[in-house]
């Protein structure tokens, strides 16, 4: 056990320098680029396409293929920026920080196409485009607490000094979400018995239901992808006067 | 063959919100892959005017 | 005699009392802002007294957050920028318990007012009586949970605009809004508010230490 | 007498640029030390190390405590005055130094012996009516309440008139007398200063 944790710490050391970041994740790119497609691809036209239509709604439901996934990758995500936030302030890690401002516009994003397909799903099965169901909600509210954490990156000028800002307000974030959608929840419950909820899956014959599961599969890989290259474009910014860059980057112009 | 594609496209007349969601998708996607290619590029632009 | 941390945490909380009292802006500007917002409603909306009993709580307690909101950067901007907030972190003692103690007085100094002013505004919306004591009480816990909300906000954005304060803390104070407002909506159609209760004194058990250990990481990345 | 403080190849950089690197200096009882440097070269900051405001990236620090073995906490009391001097302008001269975490367990006549040994004859006058040159005397009244171990002051030398100064450097040597050592920051060494840490060649 005491082996496998040092390789992981020096793992996590290595990848803590940002040149020897930047040169394993040009190795990994072309890889992640192609599985990221091919899955991402599979799913959605599984989904799309080739799954049975739904004897209730008819292909209207088929927004689930986007929608689920896109609502649990934006949930995810901010789980993600919390351990980040985590470690950088106690192990003041830069690169984590890095990570952490990475992944807050992808989380932002992904919560909006979530909110903006709920809402789209919505005009054809209950007529009104914005449905104040209790998921909806405490979607709608975790995109505030994004554009919160990515107005207060862009306020601070110091960029390491802005990355530990983050992280704090990813930690309050992390300790208060749970309490907000409980609370969300039972707010649901008392002003609208819940006759109908948006998101509880109607009843999903398995060959629906693995579709949705490739399809949160592609999301996260793509999470990944586009984390990366955030990742790449931030520490190259950063970095840009030190001499690595000019040596490993530039030279080749990718 | 040409009947099934239409099918597909309209979907039994919700074809239009299924496809405006996957047009999201993909204009969001979009979105975040351009941001960093921008970045590095604006990166590259600074260098090259600096090294001349 | 070393500085033990009872007699610094007292000695703060008169320092910042005596300093509120004497620049009278701190406690009135609350307490007026509380009141035009309430009077907003009857005025934009409708005079109706039963219209008006239905959104008493809820408009209550929009008003009282944001009021509560209106004085955070008061909290550490000032002595930040006159440089006795330094002195906190210098010492030995936790300094948590000393930020604390700013909490508290800035609790104290937008509290009150607030909750002044809704007990004037509960006749102006004709809340029934009853429903005024759970009012209190769940204003009580909800503008001391707004004061440790507001320090966080205040901490990461002390050289920064007032606004920005507010926009990080505003989704952070959704579930004292939801609990307060359910309180004094149940109290009001005599049903049992103590739940809502509880779960706001919860709340504040686990916000005191936790965010104000938060606050003391978030003024220290200042100093850098 | 042991020194109080010593400091060993201690390095920081801010936001990318290298500040200083590996520093080497000793503070020793009733010894001033000056840190001389242009403005934005880190002497702010460096202070703000060994106060433990900042966390220290590479180096160490090792303080003298009480029972003469050194260890990494600081259990000694020092003062601190930065650039703004700590005096809150709602407050009176007297209250001021009443009401500052330096007067722990100090009497009522040391707080006034103290004010009346700077300058300042009306006590309870607001320190917002006072001039910039009363304020500085007001936290200089500050050093005298106790006698702290080391006392860190950024730049007490600046925007001061002769008169003011010369009180500053009695007081100093004063202090110094009673084993009190001094570590200010300036733009030129001054001349109570025993020894100087230059920041600008340093790099």
């Amino acid at each position: 056990m005491n082996k496998m944790w040092n390789y992981i710490k020096d793992w996590f050391i290595e990848m803590g320098s940002p040149p020897l970041f930047f040169k394993w994740s040009s190795k990994v790119l072309p890889w992640l680029i192609f599985t990221t497609i091919i899955i991402f691809a599979l799913g959605l036209t599984w989904g799309l396409f080739y799954s049975p239509t739904d004897y209730k709604q008819g292909d209207v439901y088929r927004i689930i293929y986007i929608h689920v996934p896109s609502a649990i990758l934006g949930q995810s995500i901010f789980m993600f920026m919390a351990v980040c936030g985590f470690i950088t302030m106690v192990w003041r890690v830069k690169i984590s920080g890095m990570l952490l401002k990475a992944a807050a516009p992808i989380g932002a994003s992904f919560t909006l196409l979530a909110l903006l397909t709920g809402s789209i799903w919505g005009k054809p099965t209950w007529g009104t485009w914005w449905v104040w169901d209790a998921r909806l909600t405490s979607t709608l509210i975790l995109f505030f607490i994004y554009a919160a954490i990515i107005g207060l990156h862009s306020s601070i000028d110091d960029k390491s000094k802005a990355d530990r800002a983050i992280s704090i307000l990813s930690i309050v974030g992390i300790a208060i979400i749970p309490i907000i959608k409980k609370s969300v929840d039972w707010w649901q419950t008392l002003h609208q018995p819940s006759t109908f909820s948006l998101t509880s899956a109607p009843s999903m014959t398995p060959d629906m239901y693995q579709p949705l599961l490739v399809c949160v599969l592609g999301f996260y890989l793509m999470f990944a992808l586009l984390l990366t290259m955030n990742l790449r474009a931030e520490v190259i910014v950063r970095e840009k006067n030190k001499s690595w860059v000019s040596k490993q980057y530039l030279s080749e112009d990718k | 063959m040409i009947e099934q594609i239409s099918a597909i496209i309209h979907m039994d007349g919700n074809g239009l919100y299924v496809w405006s969601c996957f047009l999201l998708l993909i204009l969001i996607i979009g979105i975040n892959i351009y941001m960093p290619i921008r970045k590095l590029k604006k990166v590259n632009k600074e260098s090259q005017s600096k090294t001349q | 005699m070393k500085s033990n941390i009872y007699n610094w945490f007292f000695l703060i909380l008169r320092r910042d009392l005596l300093i509120a009292s004497r620049r009278s802006s701190t406690y009135i500007t609350p307490l007026i802002f509380f009141l035009i917002v309430i009077s907003f409603f009857p005025i934009a909306l409708s005079p109706d007294q039963e219209f008006l009993r239905s959104l008493a709580p809820g408009v209550i307690w929009i008003a009282a957050l944001l009021s509560s909101l209106l004085a955070i950067e008061t909290i550490f901007s000032e002595d930040f920028r006159d440089g006795t907030l330094d002195e906190f972190f210098i010492s030995n003692d936790p300094s948590f318990v000393l930020v604390f103690a700013k909490v508290l007085c800035h609790w104290l100094v937008t509290g009150f007012p607030i909750l002044i002013a809704s007990i004037i505004s509960s006749l102006i919306l004709y809340l029934p009586f009853n429903s005024l004591m759970p009012m209190i009480c769940s204003l009580i816990l909800g503008t001391f949970f707004m004061s440790l909300l507001g320090a966080i906000g205040a901490a990461l954005s002390l050289g920064k605009s007032a606004i920005l304060s507010a926009i990080i803390v505003l989704p952070f104070s959704i579930p004292t809004l939801l609990m307060g407002t359910a309180a004094v909506a149940s109290a009001i159609d005599y049903q049992d508010y103590s739940g809502f209760l509880l779960i706001m004194g919860a709340m504040l058990a686990i916000g005191i230490p936790g965010l104000c250990l938060l606050t003391v990481e978030a003024i220290l990345l200042n100093y850098e | 007498m042991l020194p109080k403080l010593k400091v060993s190849n201690l390095s920081c950089t801010r936001a990318g640029n290298l500040l200083f690197n590996n520093l080497n200096f000793e503070v020793n009882a009733g010894q001033n030390i000056e840190i001389i440097g242009s403005n934005g070269s880190g002497k702010t900051t460096l202070l703000r190390i060994l106060l433990g405001l900042i966390h220290i990236g590479k180096g160490d620090m090792e303080w003298l405590d009480n029972k003469d073995n050194y260890n990494q906490f600081r259990d000694m009391e020092c003062f601190y005055q930065g650039h703004s001097l700590g005096i809150k302008n709602l407050l009176s001269a007297e209250e001021n130094l009443r009401l500052s975490s330096f007067s722990f367990g100090v009497s009522e006549e040391k707080i006034h012996s103290s004010l009346d040994r700077v300058g300042i004859e009306r006590h309870s006058a607001l320190a917002s009516e006072l001039s910039v040159g009363q304020k500085k005397r007001i936290s200089i009244a500050r050093w005298l309440l106790k006698d702290f171990g080391i006392y860190f002051i950024d730049e007490p030398f600046s925007a001061l008139d002769d008169e003011a100064s010369n009180l500053i450097e009695e007081i100093i040597e004063e202090l110094n007398k009673k084993g009190a050592s001094f570590v200010i920051t300036g733009h030129r060494p001054s001349n109570v200063v025993s020894s100087q840490i230059n920041l600008d060649h340093e790099v």
